[in-house]
């Protein structure tokens, strides 16, 4: 059955980032110098066809882009500047919209106008709402313990509740990705054991992102930063969310540092404070490939968290040296950050800290399923013998 | 010359005899002949032995009129001594300038023709068929017979020759020529052709030609002719072209296709071979398979280009070696 | 057998000859034959010392014979004759034994290779000892030319010899000038209008008193030879006119193509789908101004065909040259008129070869045109879309780039249809008496050396008639032609070759044989004399009526029975 | 050592011979036993050459001309195409073996069909063995 071609995706897909595929004439060195392209998993070159030819079936099931860390080799390379890096990162990022069922981040991706007045929106409301149970139920002189002007408690409730309502939306997602590259993917019959057996790839991709450090494994002389960076910002903002979502309390209570706590917390502000201001540096400097084309919500991104990080910061400290007003202000302050930014999560480029170590996992099952095909041997049960 | 009169044989080998009556041909002339000549061995007309020639001082006669092709030994012998005797040896016919009609059994080989003549021939009692042998011990004694050779030889073959008189016969009144202009020496050099004219038939014909093209071939009854066209364009095989002049078109003015005892033109090496060059040539056809069928029509090709030439054609010309 | 002194001579060719050949064997060998004076062998006989050589030892021995064994007589029996000519040696006193091209280049055996080597050279001694003195008669050029064809070359080439004042006879078989060129509407790759190209040339050659235009005309017979023709041209105008003959010196044949018939290909549609049309089709809807389907609606797709009936094995194998670009062009044009409209454009490779070209492709590139490999002797397949859907035809094509067999929404199919010969171009060769390839183009005296010129002396070809080429080539052929003709028409007078036919009276017996057989009507037959008789300066030296004349009365002269018998003895050793 | 042929061939100069240069220049091999005459057109290849490259010891003629309609003198090949069948209707009847004269068309871009041609014929030739026509033309006394 012929594949029907979309001539307008590649218009669509300018939107996204993609300016200029169309100057691809599919000489294949960005697939030569890929270290991640293989045998199986052919790209950039072959996602920049299937885009040309607007073939969103086979784009949709596609694990490929997310196997990408975008290093910028492929588009140092290419001889036409097709950019195929920006190509990859567009693809994700119209492959999150895609998955995502509410629209909203297609709508975010296409008009970063429409992002802005959401976030600003939701801010609004987030400081306008805290603000006022502040003063009702609380004195605004007082930061923490009884008569708080924001209980850790109901911070904390407020937090789970968001936490339900994101987790939501971020599950319906992950199940279309999976129905789109798994379910969908056509042909290949796959073993629920297999989930079973390669479910290690998920936290171990999660943890290490050793497949970033693994761009660099073909270059002349790597450069690891941008993967360290990488590597901080990310687990720094995971044990914050874990440290915010289960230690609040703990968190904002003070005045004396309650170490067992702190000590995570200040390296996750470290980890943030250093990815944040490294990636805004590269934004501004625009040296490295991958930060020369920064679409719209790639800054929202990057101004918010760093936004974030700075009046957590700022709260905090001014909390322990005892201006408890201005650590007040600046808490809501800091929430009016948190809350749009949470709420931007399932449908921005934030998911994609979920969606590549899953394309990882799955990609690694594909495989599998391919070697036992090409060997002949049906999958089996590691235990039972193969028929 | 006068003082001494012309010796002269006039003698015939594998020939069936028409060049001796082509010389009688020439009328009273003969009795010119008579006056300036001895005619010292003439087999058909005076009596005389193979002894008298033997005994023979060499180049004693002047002119031996030679006709007949080389079959078997006695012809073979006679040629030879003749030409031991002779000043001047003429080639005298087609069999004795080319081979002539008994030439065709070259295309043969001497067991088929004796098994033929002896054997299978309806005309033999049964019982009585047996090869004649160069041998038969009878109680009187040993019986002789020339030996039969493999091959026809035309005389060049086997001695040199003067002159060549071509024709099957030749023209009477062109033997007469000859003699005459032997008799005044105005001969020309030795080994050419005499007695005939350096053109073709086509010359002497008087058939009108025009430019030519031939569709399909007939045999002279096959066709009502136009008496004043040229034959081969009315698609009947005539050598005229290929022939050299000097019979007096005897056979297409009687409406029959030249044969070619005249022999090839002086340029020409091979008669049958130009022959064929310049009648495929003028076919009206650019259709393999029509060609084919056009000559198709035409019956023993070889017999036609070389009736007289079997042993003159370059195929089959002997090399002394 | 007549005395005479021959030198050989015995080409190393470098290494091209004496790799192979052990030339010092075959000098060795020559150097006894009879009547060899002479035997040398030489690295590069025909360099300027090589040349010299041979000229000294003319003169210093006497000889009046050479023999050269070296490359083929078609390469250089020209400069060889030349060398000896100037040492006082009459040019056909030369023989040539090819032992490169016909021995060393296609043998290893180096034995049995000198021993083909030794056969041939003593072939050529043997025959060079029967050469004669031949004079070559040297004839008037006229100055006039006929041009047949009046499209670009034909116009161009007319121009070209008018503004040197010369008189041209244009002979244009359709009722006006401008031919193919003058249905396009743009050209590639700088978007100039084609129109503008040919309107200049027409009124340029209408306003030239040197040109007599003959349209609707047609020439229906060439006699005679190089600067001596007479052409008879045949006006079908009107009233049936008689043919009007004109005396020409050269003739370029300007007769270029026909498009492809697109009826040909069933897989495409054409004809049955309205909406797939040629590019011709197109060129009219471009000049007419709107781009719209059968419908009259604005087409959302259009999709490009390219090499129809090009470069297949059942149609054409060749490549026509200008179709990429025009594709292109069309891209552009369809842009520009419609900048909504999606153009995927299916090819199997992008020809860019010429000025420009690649940049064209380049900048067709970011407009965003959806190209599509599809494989040779593959066939994209059009069919009618179904009423759900937004287009009205779907092309299904295996994409090699992909490797995916997709379906391509069109509106309006554009056939790049290819170049191929006119149906008459076959008369046209037998008239002027020039070879076809098996496509049926015109062939040139030399692919690449001789473009314009063909192997009949005179006769010249331009334009798309030799082969699919693009307006810069054409041109430049049609200037070429005219200025090869120019060079020969300033010289005045031309060397007719001494090699050709002759009928010796004293044995033609006027039996006709040769008068059917000869091509050019060069054997008259004198019906007083009741003898044939050959023209020579009409005769080509084809050798049909030497061969075939049974009395052997015709010679072909330096191809004589004696001289071919010689060297079949010489051959044969 | 196994009997090498002699093959004479006669080749029009504007397909034929022009083919088999085009085989040197693209130094395509073939077997050397083959001797090449040219000529200007088939049409003068006379079968009187034929029988006297036979007659001079040639085991085989191979006559070459342009492809029926290629001509550079129009129809000069079609006189070839018209000769061969009776000479070789005459050859036979001389008792000469088919293989022996052979009439091809060759034009001057198969330069590789022109070598192939050779190296059949010499194979053919070869397997035929030598002409016997030479020898049945000396005159040998105990023959006769």
């Amino acid at each position: 059955m012929a594949i029907r071609v979309n001539p307008k995706l590649i218009d669509d897909l300018e939107r996204y980032g993609a300016e200029d595929v169309q100057k691809c004439y599919h000489c294949g060195n960005c697939s030569a110098v890929c270290p991640h392209a293989d045998e199986v998993f052919v790209f950039p070159r072959k996602a920049m066809r299937n885009l040309q030819m607007g073939l969103q079936s086979k784009i949709e099931k596609s694990l490929e882009p997310w196997l990408c860390y975008y290093c910028g080799q492929c588009s140092e390379q290419c001889p036409e500047g097709a950019e195929p890096g920006e190509t990859m990162m567009s693809l994700r990022r119209w492959l999150i919209s895609r998955y995502d069922f509410t629209g909203l981040s297609r709508l975010f991706f296409r008009s970063t106008k429409a992002e802005l007045a959401a976030v600003i929106l939701v801010a609004l409301l987030t400081g306008i709402g805290f603000f006022f149970y502040g003063l009702f139920n609380g004195d605004i002189r007082v930061y923490d313990g009884a008569n708080a002007f924001l209980s850790s408690s109901f911070v904390h409730y407020f937090d789970l509740g968001l936490a339900g309502v994101l987790g939501f939306f971020l599950a319906a997602n992950i199940f279309r990705f999976w129905r789109f590259t798994m379910s969908k993917a056509g042909g290949l019959a796959i073993p629920w054991w297999l989930y079973i057996k390669k479910i290690y790839l998920l936290p171990w991709h999660f943890f290490t992102q050793k497949r970033y450090a693994e761009c660099e494994s073909k270059r002349k002389k790597g450069v690891f930063m941008p993967w360290l960076v990488h590597l901080g910002l990310m687990l720094g903002y995971v044990t914050m969310l874990v440290l915010v979502m289960l230690f609040l309390h703990k968190l904002q209570a003070g005045p004396n540092i309650d170490w067992s706590v702190h000590v995570f917390a200040y390296l996750a502000s470290v980890g943030l404070l250093i990815g944040t201001i490294y990636m805004l540096r590269g934004r501004f400097q625009k040296v490295q490939v991958q930060y020369q084309k920064s679409h719209g919500s790639d800054w929202i991104f990057v101004v918010l968290l760093f936004f974030i990080v700075m009046t957590g910061i700022l709260q905090h400290v001014l909390h322990r040296t005892g201006f408890e007003v201005a650590a007040n202000i600046s808490y809501v302050v800091h929430l009016m950050a948190v809350v749009p930014w949470l709420m931007r999560m399932p449908f921005t480029k934030w998911s994609h800290m979920l969606y590549r170590p899953l394309a990882m996992y799955f990609a690694g099952i594909r495989k599998h399923v391919l070697a036992l095909q090409k060997g002949g041997a049906r999958p089996s049960w590691p235990g039972q013998q193969a028929a | 010359m006068a003082d001494r009169k012309l010796q002269i044989a006039l003698y015939w080998a594998a020939a069936c005899g028409g060049c001796d009556v082509a010389v009688l041909d020439t009328d009273e002339f003969i009795l010119e002949v008579a006056k300036l000549a001895d005619i010292r061995l003439w087999p058909i007309a005076v009596d005389g032995k193979y002894k008298d020639v033997e005994n023979m001082a060499d180049g004693e006669l002047d002119l031996t009129l030679f006709n007949g092709a080389i079959r078997n030994s006695e012809n073979e012998h006679l040629a030879k001594l003749l030409r031991r005797k002779s000043k001047a040896l003429v080639a005298f016919g087609s069999c004795a300038h080319m081979g002539g009609i008994p030439g065709l059994a070259n295309l043969t080989n001497k067991e088929e023709i004796l098994t033929r003549a002896y054997l299978n021939n309806p005309s033999i009692e049964s019982g009585s068929q047996k090869i004649p042998q160069p041998e038969t011990l009878v109680e009187t004694g040993k019986l002789n017979l020339p030996q039969f050779y493999k091959r026809v030889y035309k005389l060049s073959d086997i001695v040199d020759v003067d002159y060549f008189v071509p024709g099957c016969p030749p023209a009477p009144h062109q033997v007469k020529a000859v003699l005459l202009a032997y008799v005044k020496g105005e001969l020309p050099e030795k080994g050419s052709v005499v007695g005939a004219s350096q053109l073709t038939v086509c010359d002497d014909c008087k058939r009108t030609k025009t430019e030519k093209k031939v569709k399909k071939f007939y045999r002279p009854y096959q066709i009502i002719q136009d008496p004043g066209k040229c034959l081969l364009e009315q698609g009947i095989l005539c050598l005229g072209p290929a022939t050299r002049s000097g019979c007096g078109v005897r056979c297409p003015d009687t409406g029959l296709g030249c044969r070619g005892c005249y022999g090839p033109a002086p340029n020409v090496i091979d008669q049958g071979s130009k022959f064929l060059s310049a009648l495929a040539a003028i076919i009206d056809s650019k259709n393999p398979d029509e060609i084919e069928k056009i000559i198709a029509d035409i019956p023993d090709f070889i017999s036609i280009a070389y009736r007289f030439g079997v042993p003159a054609s370059l195929l089959q010309r002997s090399m002394h070696k | 057998m007549k005395e005479c002194k021959i030198g050989v001579y015995i080409c190393n060719c470098g290494s091209n000859i004496a790799r192979v050949i052990d030339c010092e064997a075959v000098r060795e060998f020559v150097s006894h034959l009879p009547q060899v004076t002479i035997a040398r062998t030489y690295r590069y006989m025909c360099s300027n010392p090589g040349q010299e050589m041979i000229a000294q030892d003319i003169k210093e021995n006497g000889l009046d014979r050479v023999v050269v064994a070296a490359c083929s007589p078609r390469m250089h029996e020209r400069t060889f004759r030349n060398a000896i000519q100037t040492a006082g040696l009459n040019p056909y006193m030369l023989e040539m034994a090819n032992i490169r091209e016909q021995c060393s280049w296609v043998h290893k055996d180096a034995a049995a290779a000198t021993e083909k080597a030794k056969a041939l050279a003593r072939a050529a001694v043997l025959r060079v000892v029967n050469h004669e003195a031949l004079e070559r008669m040297s004839v008037d050029m006229c100055p006039q030319t006929l041009i047949i064809g009046g499209g670009m070359a034909g116009m161009t080439a007319a121009l070209e010899l008018a503004d040197a004042n010369q008189r041209v006879y244009l002979v244009e078989k359709k009722a006006l000038l401008g031919g193919n060129l003058g249905r396009v509407d743009l050209t590639a790759p700088y978007l100039d209008s084609a129109r503008d190209l040919i309107t200049e040339r027409i009124t340029r050659v209408r306003n030239n008193p040197n040109i007599t235009v003959m349209l609707d005309a047609q020439v229906k017979e060439l006699k005679g030879y190089v600067g001596n023709f007479t052409a008879a041209i045949q006006q079908n105008g009107g009233q049936q006119k008689e043919a009007v003959e004109v005396k020409i010196g050269n003739v370029v044949v300007c007769t270029g193509y026909q498009e492809f018939d697109a009826n040909r290909i069933t897989h495409y549609g054409y004809g049955k789908l309205p909406n797939v049309i040629t590019s011709f089709e197109f060129e009219l809807m471009l000049r007419a101004g709107r781009i719209q389907t059968k419908e009259g609606k604005i087409p959302q797709y259009v999709a490009i065909v390219h090499c129809v009936g090009s470069r297949s094995q059942e149609f054409h194998g060749y490549c026509s040259r200008v179709c990429c670009m025009t594709a292109l062009k069309y891209v552009h044009e369809i842009k520009s008129a419609i900048p909504k409209c999606y153009v995927s454009d299916l090819y199997i490779d992008m020809h860019a070869f010429g000025k420009g070209h690649e940049d064209f492709y380049r900048h067709t590139l970011d407009v965003k045109t959806m190209f599509l490999m599809y494989g040779k002797n593959e066939h994209p397949v059009v069919r009618r879309a179904d009423p759900g859907d937004d287009c009205e035809m779907f092309i299904e094509v295996d994409e090699k780039l992909s490797g995916e067999v997709i379906e391509i929404p069109a509106d309006l199919v554009i056939l790049m249809v290819g170049m191929e010969t006119r149906p008459d171009s076959v008369d046209v060769a037998r008239l002027v008496n020039i070879s076809q390839d098996k496509e049926g183009w015109f062939i040139e005296s030399h692919p690449k050396l001789d473009p314009v010129a063909t192997t009949t002396d005179g006769i010249y070809i331009a334009g798309t008639c030799a082969a699919p080429k693009d307006i810069p080539d054409t041109v430049a052929q049609a200037r070429a032609a005219s200025a090869r003709i120019l060079a020969r028409v300033a010289r005045g007078k031309i060397d007719v070759d001494a090699v050709f036919a002759e009928i010796d009276e004293n044995y033609c017996s006027g039996c006709r044989m040769c008068n059917e057989l000869c091509p050019y009507s060069a054997i008259e037959f004198d019906e007083k004399k009741k003898r044939s008789h050959v023209i020579s300066a009409l005769c080509k030296a084809c050798g049909a009526c030497v061969s075939s004349c049974p009395s052997g009365a015709i010679k072909g002269r330096h191809f004589t029975d004696r001289q071919i018998y010689s060297q079949i003895e010489g051959v044969l050793l | 050592m196994s009997f090498e042929p002699k093959i004479v061939g006669f080749l029009c100069n504007w397909c034929s011979y022009t083919g088999a240069d085009l085989a040197g220049t693209s130094r395509i091999q073939y077997m050397p036993n083959i001797r090449i005459i040219r000529v200007m057109c088939s049409a003068r290849i006379d079968p009187t050459f034929v029988m006297k490259a036979l007659v001079d010891g040639a085991d085989g003629v191979l006559i070459c001309g342009c492809h029926p309609g290629d001509c550079h003198y129009s129809e000069g090949n079609y006189k070839a195409m018209r000769r061969y069948p009776l000479l070789k209707k005459l050859l036979a009847d001389f008792g000469i073996e088919d293989e022996r004269v052979r009439l091809e068309w060759v034009s001057a871009s198969e330069g590789q069909r022109f070598a192939d041609l050779v190296n059949d014929m010499t194979e053919r030739i070869r397997a035929l063995g030598p002409s016997r026509i030479r020898g049945t033309l000396q005159i040998d006394k105990n023959e006769r």
